[in-house]
């Protein structure tokens, strides 16, 4: 590759050619301010609309100044950063920005994690000119179960439109209008539920403002919490644990689990268990009915459905609803792992304490949106009662942790409750692209050949491309096994198996980029997917840690199947552990 | 229409198309052309001014004499019609009287063509044919 | 906006129209610029059916739609007013001409009145400068038009 | 051909056919049938020309006759008298505004004589929809010249010599654009047409394409054969009926010919156009935008590099030039480069065609030389401001450009000149404006469009264009302070230097300049709040002279809004605060003691 010398307010630099100045300056440590521009080098995600024009440098000879994030570097370059021409204009059109903007910061969810604010900080505004004649553009608001819309906060990155229609390929939104009263919309400026969103959350996970925030249920909560009739239990997925240190000024990749659990006791949870142990559960159910189709197809049945796709994420679900209502058939039936756990809690384990329905609250902290949503979909709800009453996000378990005047940093480490409370590394690796498949792998193994697995670290299934395949062999029979993450990607996995291109016997299917760990309800990564990468780590190693790695191993399942659900696939699980799908059309 | 397949097909058609066009063209450039104007005013007419006109108009495009030829109103000199003023480029206009076709195409080969001077030249103190519409 | 209920020959017709561009996504415009013709204006309705028959997303049709000044989600009068407010037409007094026809008609630039005879829109340019200002009513075109003949003219219009 | 002795040649462009040009057509053509002249005298529809102030146009060949405001009720009268006897109906004639004398000929006009067709040579002279007309007059020569004779390199080589730039706005030479856009590699490249003119108050490209299409579609194939596409997209403004027929009509009869299609002229190459239809957005003029248009999306620019040269329509090579550009091609061929690069100014060659508008004579559509002056065009060509009105301001380039004046009116115009003067070439739009016209009203209209074709990609000019339109606003509503124009020339720098397209960084352009030479008349309005040119209706200020009001209290009765009082037959005052400025007082006021400033 050719290299480049430029020079950088003053400094020399070679770069190879293709670089942009944005990221050449990144090189010697210049931190040149963006606002839209967006890459998430590890997850190959960019959005380079060169829309914000805060980026801006003065290269020398050049007429007008240089978007840095979308100009590339050219041999004798010479550009400045930071001299009075680039400062003025630069805070000129932050200004400019700021002056379509509410002056709301003080209350706005986005508030202090908000890039606007950082940038508005950093630049040292303290004055809007001519601000008093200023028209704003206003649009109508849009509340749905997972997430709110305010596009008067927004500025027009043009993040959410990448994300929804490139990297999702959802197409829920669009740029919509012309000239100042522009705006990222659905359709005919409806609500997102008309629309074909699947809730993945993603255009919430880059909203450098405070325009697409999460639907926030924390004060539910809090009431709930506080009345003295309920019983109020709560269940953590897997990738929460990965990342909530984050908004305590740990280093990502950190894992806070005993602290988290501490914080939830404290809270005044009245027990607090493990989403993990329901991801063993949907092991046991997932991979008997994985096993059933395998062994139904080798056996020479012509009907049976292959491959069988994994269920697990609501916007996943939402998403082969509204694309693909020829395949409802094919995926799994089971149940998601939050939704196992709240039928489990609100028809098991009520019997076992002893409590009414109605008296118990279940809730969940997720890494999502989607489960928001998921957890108020119809057939989730028994006599107006659902399985799971509340889902709040890893932000939102944060914020009320930061209320309530708990020094997460200090508090102990704590175990959680039994029984819902015990969970197998099996169940850990559900949080990250890859895991549930491995994890389904390890059970269907065993349970396939007979033989004990020694090897439970699948490599093969691991990593964070966007589409994966492997070929486990099950001791002679080749397991052909497909692993997408982000939806553009099951699209494509998908439309390869309808055209005949690929033959699998397993697939599994993540919406979010890195699988749930890069979920909208984590901690914001600002554009730093580093940070996702650390959190799959943290994953792997509580796996590694973990006694158990086998679903099928964890007592408590064990139990469970014992004394109330009989066998994995029983009419018993049919009724609570899964599910049916219906056709959306929205589009 | 059959395809044109060829530039040397081009340019031959463009020969044939240019002769419709040519009265468009000069026109542009008045100035460089030898001019004859016809009078065309009723006197003009009923003395067979049309069938001169004809005659010219072939003439000039037969001989591809860079001329061009107008119609005017009345000159004012029934008893001589038709009448036809020639300018040529250079010289100062000249009016024949009595023009008919034989003695238009004279006028075309020798005064036009050759310079050489005719009879039924009407001696005039006019300045252009323009003054008496 | 409004919207139109949609018949099986209105959702025959727009798949004909799609068909003709071979439901390629590239011709969009153009599909949109057949079926404004075909029905028009562009309610919801007809961007969904298209959306749908070129396999892209409701949103797209409809962030095309509000892009082009061209299309309308509202139908237009029996009679649509254009007032040319193009710069030759501005400096030779549009501006007024426009005032007065919102006046006798009673309605904004871009609204249609009540009983949906007339409509009024402003456009840029139809190059006929010379004629300035100039309104054009359906395909007639009206030059050098004064504030006081905005009456006669639309007296003119007994339908 | 038939040989006609006559040829009256019939504006058919846009203009003209509003005023019922068609019809002229008619009455002439039955006319010339009734009195048995259809061997003598030919009636041909053409392209504009140019003079659409005072059309419909009718032109007598060969003695270049030409009638203006022809009616259709004039036609008998036309081909009895002139065609017929050969007597000019000289209420017809154009009427000199100075001398008030009839002109006999279009070359005695002074519209016409300093002017220079090269783009419009066939505008108002052949019959756009018959190719033979195009033929006749060495259409398609270029173009099989270049097949037959020379190499691409060969052909963009001379193009290059002739120092034609590009006349969408930007001036980038015509022949370097070519030259990139045939270096780079590709299976596929195409040739696009710019005909999506949307600056309010130009039309040339519409008119060339409608009186003469033939020479886009063979500039088209030219430009194929240099940069080695086979297919032409003609983008074009689906406002543009007329041009849109004349073109697919130019199109259908080059294909029957042969000379778009498969093989052309018996060469190896191939080449054909579609058209794609504009929807009504400004910015699709800019390069980029344009071509997501024609891809179906929305019609926003991107950051170039990479130029569509590299990545273009459907990612593949891509040359864009504009109608006008195109028009000039096969004339540069046809008579050489030196013929060329011998008219005009040192760096920019050949002719300009502009749309003369506003408060002139002569409104129309011109081309002159490259280095006339702006006086040549506003007083010989133009012929003088309307209504013997002082010239003030003359606006160039649209939304883009900027407004120039009296001390301009001396500089040669040509595209580096006018930037000096703080203004641009653009796509050649060329408004004049008279003492009435108030500057910041002018630069306000002109932000209004801007505000409105925003593409609202990028925030200096989604917000920025917004804000100084309020300002604007602002300040000709008479709440303008001494501060706001500091802060419109700052911000107005600022979108200059920061937009993404050449939209926003040229929008300000009218501010800019308006501000620089009227400045006065803007401290006016903010200090004095005072409209020198009697234009902004807020800053009127009506007051009662109280010697001659005779209190009648006919303008109290007239006031609507109750800001006049006095006592019967006492002068009356005006209350400025409740006053608005509707003028009905002064209209009423029998004694003219009602003051306006």
């Amino acid at each position: 590759m050719e290299n480049i010398k430029i020079k950088i307010d003053n400094i020399d630099v070679e770069v190879a050619k293709g670089t942009t100045i944005y990221q050449a300056a990144k090189k010697v440590g210049i931190d040149i301010p963006v606002l839209c521009y967006l890459n998430l080098e590890h997850l190959n995600i960019e959005s380079r609309p060169g829309g914000c024009r805060i980026c801006v440098v003065e290269v020398e000879g050049r007429r007008n100044l240089a978007p840095s994030c979308s100009t590339e570097c050219t041999p004798g370059m010479v550009i400045n950063t930071h001299n009075l021409r680039v400062m003025n204009a630069r805070k000129t059109v932050l200004e400019l920005i700021l002056s379509d903007h509410p002056k709301e910061c003080l209350t706005c969810s986005s508030s202090g994690q908000c890039d606007l604010q950082t940038l508005s900080q950093k630049m040292g505004i303290r004055e809007i000119h001519a601000v008093e004649h200023a028209e704003m553009s206003t649009y109508r608001k849009d509340f749905s179960p997972a997430l709110k819309r305010d596009m008067d906060k927004c500025i027009m990155c043009r993040r959410c439109e990448t994300i929804c229609n490139e990297v999702q390929t959802v197409g829920a939104l669009s740029a919509v209008n012309r000239g100042f009263m522009a705006v990222v919309a659905p359709a005919f400026e409806q609500d997102l539920v008309d629309s074909p969103c699947t809730f993945c959350g993603q255009c919430v996970a880059v909203c450098p403002t405070g325009a697409l925030t999460p639907y926030d249920d924390t004060q539910k909560v809090l009431r709930a919490l506080a009345d003295p009739t309920k019983t109020v239990i709560v269940q953590t997925a897997p990738a929460v644990r990965a990342a909530l240190g984050e908004e305590f000024g740990l280093e990502p990749g950190t894992l806070v689990t005993g602290k988290m659990v501490a914080a939830l006791r404290s809270l005044g949870f009245d027990k607090v268990f493990d989403t993990d142990f329901a991801a063993d559960l949907t092991i046991m159910e997932e991979g008997t009915e994985l096993l059933g189709r395998i062994s139904k197809f080798l056996k020479g049945d012509k009907d049976v459905k292959l491959p069988i796709l994994t269920s697990c994420c609501p916007a996943w679900v939402n998403f082969f609803e509204e694309y693909y209502p020829c395949m409802l058939d094919i995926p799994s039936t089971a149940r998601s792992p939050q939704q196992m756990f709240g039928s489990i809690a609100k028809n098991y384990y009520t019997q076992l304490m002893g409590v009414k329905r109605e008296d118990l609250v279940v809730v969940s902290v997720m890494p999502c949106l989607a489960k928001k949503y998921e957890c108020q979909r119809e057939e989730f709800i028994t006599d107006g009662n659902p399985d799971v009453d509340f889902s709040i996000s890893t932000r939102e378990l944060a914020s009320l942790i930061k209320s309530c005047n708990m020094n997460f940093d200090k508090l102990p480490d704590e175990d959680f409750d039994n029984p819902l409370g015990e969970s197998t590394g099996a169940g850990v690796i559900f949080g990250v692209t890859g895991g549930v498949i491995e994890a389904a792998v390890r059970t269907a193994y065993e349970i396939h050949t007979g033989k004990k697995l020694n090897k439970v670290d699948f490599t093969e299934l691991r990593g964070l491309e966007g589409i994966r395949m492997a070929t486990i062999d099950f001791d002679g029979t080749p397991i052909h096994i497909g692993i997408a993450h982000q939806l553009g990607n099951a699209r494509k996995l998908l439309d390869g198996i309808r055209s005949g291109m690929y033959n699998f016997h397993a697939i599994e299917i993540m919406a979010c980029p890195g699988g749930c760990i890069g979920g909208a309800g984590q901690p914001l990564h600002h554009g730093d997917s580093s940070i996702i990468k650390a959190r799959s780590e943290a994953i792997y190693r509580e796996d590694s840690q973990k006694k158990l790695r086998k679903s099928h191993e964890n007592p408590y399942i064990i139990k469970l199947y014992e004394e109330f659900l009989g066998h994995p696939m029983s009419e018993k699980a049919h009724h609570l552990l899964h599910t049916h799908y219906f056709e959306k059309d929205k589009i | 229409m059959n395809k044109i397949k060829s530039l040397e097909d081009l340019r031959k058609m463009k020969q044939n198309l240019e002769h419709g066009m040519n009265i468009r063209e000069k026109s542009n450039e008045p100035e460089s052309l030898v001019q004859i104007r016809v009078a065309m005013a009723t006197c003009g007419i009923a003395s067979g001014a049309r069938t001169v006109m004809n005659t010219l108009v072939e003439k000039i495009e037969k001989e591809k004499i860079p001329a061009v030829v107008t119609q005017g109103g009345c000159m004012g000199y029934c008893y001589a019609e038709p009448t036809i003023e020639v300018r040529v480029p250079g010289k100062d206009p000249v009016v024949f009287g009595y023009v008919d076709s034989a003695k238009a195409i004279e006028i075309v080969e020798k005064y036009i063509v050759n310079g050489e001077l005719l009879d039924g030249i009407i001696p005039t103190n006019y300045k252009t044919i323009n003054d008496k519409n | 906006m409004s919207n139109l209920k949609l018949q099986e020959c209105h959702i025959k017709s727009i798949h004909d129209i799609c068909d003709s561009y071979k439901n390629d996504p590239g011709d969009l415009i153009k599909i949109l610029h057949s079926a404004q013709t075909h029905f028009g204006y562009l309610p919801e309705s007809v961007q969904r059916v298209i959306a749908k028959r070129l396999k892209i997303s409701v949103a797209k049709v409809y962030g095309v739609v509000t892009f082009y000044s061209f299309f309308t989600m509202t139908p237009k009068g029996r009679h649509a007013i254009s007032v040319c407010m193009g710069t030759a037409c501005y400096v030779r007094g549009a501006e007024k001409v426009v005032d007065e026809f919102k006046k006798q008609l009673n309605i904004k630039v871009g609204g249609v009145t009540e009983d949906g005879k007339f409509s009024l829109d402003s456009l840029r340019c139809v190059g006929a400068c010379g004629l300035a200002p100039v309104v054009l009513i359906g395909e007639k075109v009206y030059g050098r038009v004064e504030p006081g003949q905005v009456k006669e003219i639309l007296d003119s219009y007994t339908d | 051909m038939a040989q006609y002795k006559m040829h009256l040649l019939v504006c058919g462009g846009t203009g003209c056919r509003a005023s019922e040009s068609e019809q002229i057509v008619e009455n002439l053509k039955s006319e010339i049938k009734n009195l048995g002249l259809e061997n003598d005298a030919q009636v041909v529809t053409t392209g504009c020309f140019g003079f659409c102030e005072k059309g419909p146009i009718v032109k007598i060949i060969p003695d270049n006759t030409f009638y203006t405001q022809v009616k259709k009720e004039d036609c008998a009268e036309i081909i009895r008298e002139h065609v017929l006897k050969g007597r000019k109906v000289s209420r017809l004639l154009y009427e000199d505004p100075e001398t008030q004398k009839h002109i006999e000929d279009s070359k005695h006009m002074g519209f016409y004589q300093k002017q220079m067709r090269i783009a419009l040579r066939n505008c108002g002279f052949i019959d756009p929809e018959n190719v033979d007309e195009y033929i006749a007059r060495d259409g398609y020569a270029a173009l099989g010249k270049i097949l037959s004779e020379m190499t691409p390199e060969e052909a963009i080589d001379i193009l290059k010599k002739s120092g034609l730039r590009g006349r969408g706005g930007g001036g980038f030479p015509t022949g370097l654009k070519w030259e990139i856009a045939s270096k780079n590699k590709a299976d596929q490249k195409y040739v696009v047409c710019n005909a999506d003119e949307g600056d309010p108050g130009a039309f040339m490209d519409r008119s060339i394409l409608e009186g003469d299409p033939h020479s886009i579609i063979e500039a088209m194939a030219i430009c194929g054969y240099c940069i080695g596409a086979s297919k032409g997209i003609v983008y074009i403004r689906a406002e543009y009926p007329l041009a849109i027929k004349r073109l697919k009509v130019a199109a259908r009869q080059a294909r029957e010919y042969g000379l778009l299609g498969e093989q052309i002229l018996g060469s190896d190459f191939s080449f054909d156009i579609e058209l794609r239809y504009g929807a009504g957005a400004f910015v699709c003029g800019e390069e980029t935008a344009l071509i997501h248009s024609m891809e179906g999306l929305r019609g926003e620019p991107t950051v170039k590099p990479p130029f569509p040269a590299e990545k273009g329509y459907l990612g593949k090579p891509t040359n864009v030039n504009n109608v006008e550009t195109f028009a000039n091609v096969p004339a540069i061929y046809l008579k050489g480069t030196e013929w060329y690069s011998s008219i005009g100014t040192e760096k920019s060659k050949g002719t300009k065609v502009f749309a003369l508008a506003g408060k002139i004579n002569n409104v129309g559509l011109i081309e002159v030389p490259m280095g006339i002056t702006l006086r040549e065009v506003i007083y010989e060509i133009g012929g003088g401001i309307k209504d013997g009105k002082k010239f003030k301001a003359v606006q160039t380039g649209g939304p883009s450009g900027g407004c120039l004046t009296e001390k301009h009116l001396d500089t040669p115009i040509d595209f580096d000149n006018l930037i000096a003067a703080g203004s641009m070439m653009g796509s050649g739009g060329m408004i004049v404006m008279d003492e009435d016209d108030c500057m910041v009203s002018v630069a306000k209209f002109y932000l209004e469009f801007t505000v409105e074709e925003s593409c609202g990609k990028c925030a200096p000019c989604r917000i920025g264009n917004k804000r100084l339109h309020e300002m604007l606003e602002k300040i000709t509503s008479g709440k303008g302070v001494p501060e706001d124009i500091e802060y419109l020339k700052n911000l107005s720098r600022v979108i200059k230097d920061t937009s993404l397209c050449g939209l926003g960084q040229t929008s300000p352009n009218p501010v800019l300049s308006t501000i620089e030479n009227f400045y006065d008349e803007y401290l006016a309005h903010v200090t004095e709040r005072i409209c020198p040119a009697g234009s902004c209706k807020a800053l009127k200020l009506y007051t009662i002279i109280a010697d001659k009001c005779t209190g009648c209290t006919a303008c109290v009765r007239a006031c609507p809004v109750d800001a006049i009082t006095g006592e019967k037959r006492q002068p009356h005052v005006i209350d400025p605060d409740k006053c608005i400025r509707c003028g009905a007082c002064y209209e009423k006021c029998k004694f003219t003691a009602i003051h306006v400033q």
